[in-house]
C-alpha cells in the first residue's frame, strides 16, 4: 500500500497538482502542433518541436535520470547535439546540399539585400542590453533577428546555453508567423508603385564553373572574414560543392536526405523538450519573446529600407519588397514578398529574386553569429 | 540571467560596449557580403580568362590522358563490354538508372553510347528492375 | 622468434585453447545466423545478434582496447547506444512511423488484452525474487515476459547492466521461438468451440482526426500515469504522430528507414557481441532462460485467460485466442493467433484484430518497465 | 549478482516487497490501459463535438485566410505556373511523384489540378526521371 | 574602435599573414577538389578530404573551441569518430555489404596475390624504422602500403594518433595516383608475353551457401589469426552476411547506402580538417609522403613478383600483372591491371580476376593491420 | 616524433626488432590467406557434404514444419488473401516491388503466385505507385 501511494505521488497526475505551469506549456506543445498540421506553418520545425515541448513537459520526479537537464538520461544525451552545436552544423551541410545558388549567382546585386537585413540582429543587439541582459545573453538574443532557427541555436549554445529553448522557440514561432508579421511592414514602408517595380527575369545563364566556384570562394571569403562561422559555413558550403560537383552524387542525396531529416528530428524534439518548465517559464522568456518580434520587425523594416536606399543610387531600380527576403526565414520571406509583390500587380514576378535573397540571408545570418560569438570570447 | 540589480537602459549598452559592436558588427556584415556580391559579379569573366589560359596549355594531354584507353575496351562481344561497363560504373551502385549509364558513357566519350546500351539490354547483360532502375546480371 | 612466439601466444587459437567456453557461444551465435537464414525466424533481430554473438566470442588478448567491455574499443563506444538506452529509444521511434493504429482505435476493447498479458511480467519477477536475484535484477529478468527487445533491453540497461546480453538473447530467443511456444498454450486454455469463435470484421471507420489525437492522448495519458516510459512512449508516439499527420512525410520516411534500420543494425550487433563468454556463461544465465521461457508462457496463458473472463462480462464473445496477442512480440504473435484460429475454422479471421492486441501489448509493456524502474528507484 | 547466502523463495519475495510490487504493478497497467482504451471509445464523439464547435466559430475565416492567396498566383503563362508551383511544393525535395504534386494542388485548393500537371509536362517544365519520378526543370 | 581592430586582427587574413603556411595548405586542398572533380579521381574520398582540408586551414584565433585540436569544437566532436576508429568500423560495414565475393570464391588462388601484395607494407616498416621513425609511427606509414584508406586510419587512430592527418593524405593521394603510379612498374616487371596471358573464364559455379558461408568462415579464420583485426574485419563480414543472407535487405540496403555515405562524408571531412598546417607542414609528413610512394610500388612489385614465383609451380599459369590488383584500391588497382592487359592483347580479359585479388587485398591488409597493432603493444 | 639524436638506419630497425616484426608479420599474412584459401576451395565440397548429410535428417520435417501452414491460409475472397499477405510481407515495408513480393510467395511454396498477385491487383488490393513499386490498400 505504501508502495502505491509512494507510486502515486510520482505520477505525472500528482506531480502535476502541484506545479502547474507544465500544463501551460504542454498546451504550448499542443498548440504547435496544431499549427504546424492544421495550417502546415514550417511542418518540419514546429512539429518536432512541439511534440517535444509534451515529451519535456510531463512531469517527473528528478534525479532519476529522466529529464533532459538529467546526466544520464536519453534526452540529455540526444540534446548533446544541441548544445555542442553538432546538429545546427549537420543541419547546414543538409542545407548546402539543398540549396540552388544559381538565382543568387545571377544577381549579386541582390546580395546586399541580405546584408541589411541582419541590421534587425544589431538593433536587437541594444535592446537587449538595455533591457538588462548580459552581453553574452544579449548576442544569443539578437541573433533571433537572423530568422535562421539552427544558426540562433548554434549562436545560443555557445553563447548562453541556458536561453537555448527561449531562443529557439522564439525563433521558430515568428519564422512560422512570417505571414503575419512581414506583410503589414513591407506594406508600411513602400509606394504602390514601388511594389509594382518589376525585376529583369533572365540576369544571365549561370555556368557550371561558376557553380562549382561560389562554395570555395563562399568559403574562402566568408571564414577568413568570421572565422567563427566556420561550424555554420563550412558544412553548408561543403554540402552545396558535394551537390554541384557532380561527382559524389550519393554523398549528396544522402546528406540532404537522411542526414539533415535525422538532425531535424533530433534537433526539433530536444529543443522542444528543453523547454521544461521550471527551467523555461520565467519573465527572461517573455521579454525573449518580445526582444524575437522586435527583431522579426526590424530585421525585414531595415531590408526594405536599404532596397529603397540602393534605389537612390540604381539606374534600375529594385522593387524594395526584395528587402524583406533578405531575413532569410527560406522560403516563407520569399513567399511572402512575392504575394505581397502580386498583389500589387498581378503580373509581377519576384519569386526567384527573393529567393536570391534568402540565399544571401543565410549566408549573412551566418556570418553575423560568427561576428557576434567572437565580440563574446 | 540578468540579477535584480542588473544596470539597464543605455547606461547598460554603453557599459558593455553595446554601441561599438553594433557599429562594427553592422559594417563588418555588410562589407563581407557586399566584397563577395562583387567578387560574384566577376566570377564568370575569371572563369573564362582561366579557361582561356587553360585551353592553351592542356587541352591536349587532357585528351590525350586518361578516357580514351578506356574507350578501347570496348570489344563486340556484349559479354565482354557488358563487365567492362560494370567496371566503368562502380560508382553507381548496384542499380541505377540507364541516363546514369548513358551519362558515364557520354563522359568517357564513348562511341554510340544509346546503341550501346541497347545492345546490352536485349543481351539481357542490363537487367530492368520493377522500379524502373535497372542492375547488371551478375557475372 | 620470441615475437613469433608471443604473436601465437595471443592468437584466438591460442587463446581458445584456454577457454573453450567461448567455442560454445560461437557455436550459439552461428546457431542464430543459421535460424535466421534457414529458417527466417525474425532475421532483422536474429542475424545481427548471432553475428554478433560471434565477433564478441572471437578471444583476444585483454587490455588492448578491443573487447566490448574495454573502453576505448570500437565496439565499446558502439555498445554506448545500448547501456544509455539510446538505440532502444530510437527504435521506438522507428516503430512509432511505422505503427498502424486504425486497427487498434477501431477496437478499442482489445486494448485490455494487451495490457492482461503484461501479467507474465509480474509473475515472473516474483519468480526471479525467489530464485535469489536482488530486486533490480528481478525486475530486468521479469520485462522478458513484455516480448519486446528493445524494451526489454533498456530497462535491463538502467536496472541491471550486467545482465544485458542475457536478457536481450533470452527475450530475442523466446520471440524467435514464438511458434512454439504459444501455440500449445492456447490451446491447451481454449476449447474448440471457444477458437471458432468469429470477430465482427468492420467495428467503425477510424477518421483522420482520431488518429491525430491518439499519439497525443496516448502519450499524454501512459506518460503522466508512468513518467518512467517517457524515454520509450515519447519517441514512439512522436515518430507515431510523424507519420500521420502526413506533413513532415520525409521525416517520417526517414525514420522508418534509415534511422530505425541503424540503430537495429547497431543493437542487434552489439547485444550480440556483449555476450562474451566470460561474462556471459554463468549460472545466473541459465536460470535468466528458465525464467524467460516461464515469462513468455505466464504472458500467453494470462491474455488467453484474461479474455475467457471478459467474455464471462461481454455479450458478444470475444475469441479468447487474442488475448496471446497481447504479447506483443509483433508481428509473431499475431500470426499464430491467426493460424491456430484458422486450424480451428479455416473461415476465421483473426489477424486484424490480433494487431490491434499487439499495438497495445507494445505500450503495455513500455508502460510496465516505466513501473518497474520507477519501483526500483 | 546473488551472493551464495542469498535468502531465496517466499521469504526473499516477503523481503523484497515483491507481492506489493507485483500487485502495484498489474494493477496500474490495467487501470491505464482500461483508461486509455474507454478514451479511445470516446475519442470520435469528442472530435465531432469539437468539429461541430469549431465549424461555427472558424469556418468562415478559416476559407478567407490561407490558401486561395496562393491560387491566385497561378497565371496563363507555364513559366510562371512553374515557379510558381515550385515554390509550393520545395517540401517534395529534389525528386517526386506526381500523385504527391497532385495532392499538394488539391490541398491548395487550386483549380483543374490534372489540367495544369499535364500542360507543365507537355511545356517541359516538369521533367520525368527514369524512376518514374519527377523534377522540376531548372529554372 | 578597439573592439573593430581586435576584431581585424582575429580575421583570417591578418592571421594568415602571420603565417603563410595555411595557404599552402589551402592551396592543397583546392587542388584536391580539383582532382576529383575535374579529374574524377577517386572523388567519394579526395572531395572530402579536399573541402575539408580547406576548412581546416582557415586560420582562427585559438583557444576559442574552433579548431578541430580543440576541445569542445563541433569539428573536435566529428573527429571522434576518426580517433576512436568508428569511422573505419562503419565504412567496413558498408563495404561488406558492398562487395561480391563471388569473383574471389570462384578463383581462391588468386587470394594469394593479395598477401603477397602486403610485403610492402613489411619494406615500408624496414624503411621508416631507418628514417627514425619510433615503432608506432613507423607500423602508421607502413600500413600505407595496405592502399586501404579506413584501414591505415585505423592503425594510425590506434598506433600515432598525431600521424592520422599525413598517413591519410598520402594514402588517400596515392590511391588517386594509381593510374600514373602502377603501369610503369607492371610493364617493368614483366614481359609482353606474360602480359597476353589469358585467365579461364568461368571457372566454378558459386552457390548461395557458398557466399552465406564465406562471412562466418572468413571471421573465424582472420578473427581469430590476428583479433585485433575485429574492428575492422568484423562489420566487414557482417555487412557481408547482411548482404548475401537475403532476408535482410532493408538492413543491407542501408548499411550500403546511408550508413557508409554518412561514415564517408564525416571521415574524409574531418581526416581533411586535421590537417591544420601548424600541426601538419612538419619534416616528417615530408618523409611519410615519400615512404607513401615507396609503399605502393613496392606492394604493386611483390604482388606482380609473387605471381610471377606462384608461375614457376603452376601448370596452367597466371598472368602476372593481376599481382598489382592484389594492394586493393578498390576499384583502382583492379581497373589499371585490366587496362595494361587490354594494352598487351586487346582480347584479354582480366577484369573480374583483377577484382577477385582486389577482395582479397583489403582483407590482406586488414589482418596485417591487427598484426602490426598487435606487434606494438 | 623522432627526436633530433634519433637512432636511424639499420641500426634503428635492429634495436626495434624490426627485422622479426617484418619478417613474422609476413609470414602470418601469406599463411592466413593461403589457408582461408585453401579453405574456400574446399568449401564447396564440404558444403555439399553436408547437404547430403542433412537432407537424410531433416527432410521430411522440414517440409511438414513451417511453410505450408501458411498456404493454407489462402482462401477464396480476394480480401482474406490480401489481409493474409500483408502480414507474410511486412518485412517488405510499406512499399515495396511485385518481384519482392513474388519471391516471397514462391519462398512459401504458395500455389500460382502470379495469379494471386494479378488477381490482388485487379482487385484493387495491390495499390501501384508511380515509382512502379506497390503498396497495400490500407485494410
Ligand atoms: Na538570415
Ligand atoms: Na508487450
Ligand atoms: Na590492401
Amino acid at each position: 500500500m505504501e508502495l502505491f501511494s509512494e507510486f502515486i505521488k510520482n505520477t505525472g497526475y500528482y506531480l502535476v497538482a502541484a506545479d502547474l505551469r507544465y500544463l501551460i506549456m504542454i498546451t504550448v506543445g499542443i498548440l504547435f502542433c496544431y499549427l504546424s498540421i492544421a495550417k502546415r506553418y514550417e511542418p518540419l520545425l514546429l512539429l518536432p518541436i512541439g511534440f517535444g515541448v509534451i515529451i519535456g513537459n510531463i512531469p517527473f520526479f528528478k534525479g532519476f535520470g529522466l529529464g533532459i537537464y538529467e546526466d544520464n538520461s536519453v534526452l540529455h544525451y540526444l540534446y548533446f547535439g544541441v548544445t555542442t552545436g553538432l546538429y545546427p552544423s549537420i543541419v547546414f551541410l543538409g542545407l548546402g546540399a539543398m540549396t540552388d545558388f544559381t538565382s543568387m549567382l545571377s544577381r549579386p546585386k541582390l546580395m546586399l539585400l541580405g546584408a541589411a537585413a541582419q541590421m534587425g540582429i544589431y538593433f536587437t543587439l541594444l535592446s537587449a542590453l538595455a533591457l538588462g541582459f548580459t552581453p553574452r545573453e544579449a548576442g544569443s538574443i539578437a541573433i533571433i533577428g537572423g530568422a535562421d532557427g539552427p544558426t540562433s541555436i548554434f549562436l545560443t549554445a555557445k553563447l548562453a546555453p541556458h536561453l537555448i529553448g527561449s531562443v529557439a522557440i522564439a525563433a521558430y514561432s515568428y519564422m512560422a508567423l512570417i505571414p503575419i508579421i512581414q506583410p503589414p511592414i513591407m506594406r508600411l514602408l513602400t509606394t504602390e508603385k514601388e511594389r509594382c517595380i518589376h525585376m529583369p527575369e533572365d540576369d544571365r545563364v549561370v555556368s557550371r564553373k561558376e557553380l562549382l566556384f561560389f562554395p570555395i570562394v563562399g568559403t574562402l571569403l566568408c571564414c577568413f572574414l568570421a572565422p567563427a562561422s566556420i561550424p555554420l559555413l563550412g558544412p553548408f558550403f561543403f554540402g552545396n560543392l558535394m551537390k554541384v560537383s557532380g561527382v559524389v552524387d550519393r554523398l549528396a542525396k544522402t546528406a540532404s536526405s537522411s542526414i539533415i531529416d535525422t538532425a531535424t528530428i533530433f534537433l526539433g524534439f530536444t529543443v522542444g523538450a528543453s523547454t521544461q518548465a521550471d527551467y523555461f517559464l520565467k519573465p527572461e522568456s517573455l521579454k525573449i519573446f518580445f526582444l524575437g518580434a522586435v527583431a522579426f520587425s526590424i530585421a525585414t523594416a531595415s531590408g526594405v529600407t536599404f532596397a529603397k536606399i540602393m534605389n537612390l543610387f540604381l539606374e534600375k531600380k529594385i522593387n524594395p519588397l526584395l528587402g524583406a527576403a533578405g531575413v532569410s526565414a527560406v522560403p516563407g520571406s520569399a513567399r511572402e514578398v512575392h504575394l505581397v509583390g502580386q498583389k500589387a500587380d498581378p503580373s509581377n514576378y519576384l519569386l526567384m529574386h527573393a529567393m536570391a535573397c534568402n540565399a544571401s540571408g543565410v549566408i549573412g545570418s551566418a556570418i553575423c553569429a560568427g561576428i557576434l560569438w567572437s565580440f563574446m570570447m | 540571467m540578468p540579477e535584480m540589480e542588473t544596470i539597464k537602459g543605455i547606461e547598460a549598452i554603453t557599459m558593455h560596449n553595446g554601441w561599438a559592436m553594433a557599429v562594427t558588427g553592422a559594417m563588418i556584415v555588410i562589407t563581407g557580403l557586399s566584397v563577395l556580391s562583387f567578387i560574384i559579379s566577376k566570377l564568370h569573366k575569371v572563369i573564362a580568362f582561366l579557361e582561356n589560359k587553360q585551353k592553351k596549355t592542356t587541352e591536349e594531354p587532357a585528351t590525350k590522358n586518361s578516357q580514351p584507353t578506356l574507350a578501347e575496351i570496348f570489344s563486340d562481344d556484349p559479354g565482354e563490354t557488358a563487365r567492362n561497363c560494370q567496371i566503368l560504373t562502380t560508382e553507381l551502385g548496384n542499380s541505377f538508372e540507364l541516363c546514369s549509364l548513358f551519362s558515364i558513357f557520354h563522359r568517357h566519350n564513348l562511341p554510340h553510347p544509346h546503341i550501346t546500351i541497347r545492345n546490352l539490354r536485349s543481351a539481357g547483360f542490363l537487367v530492368p528492375q520493377k522500379d524502373g532502375k535497372f542492375h547488371w546480371k551478375s557475372l
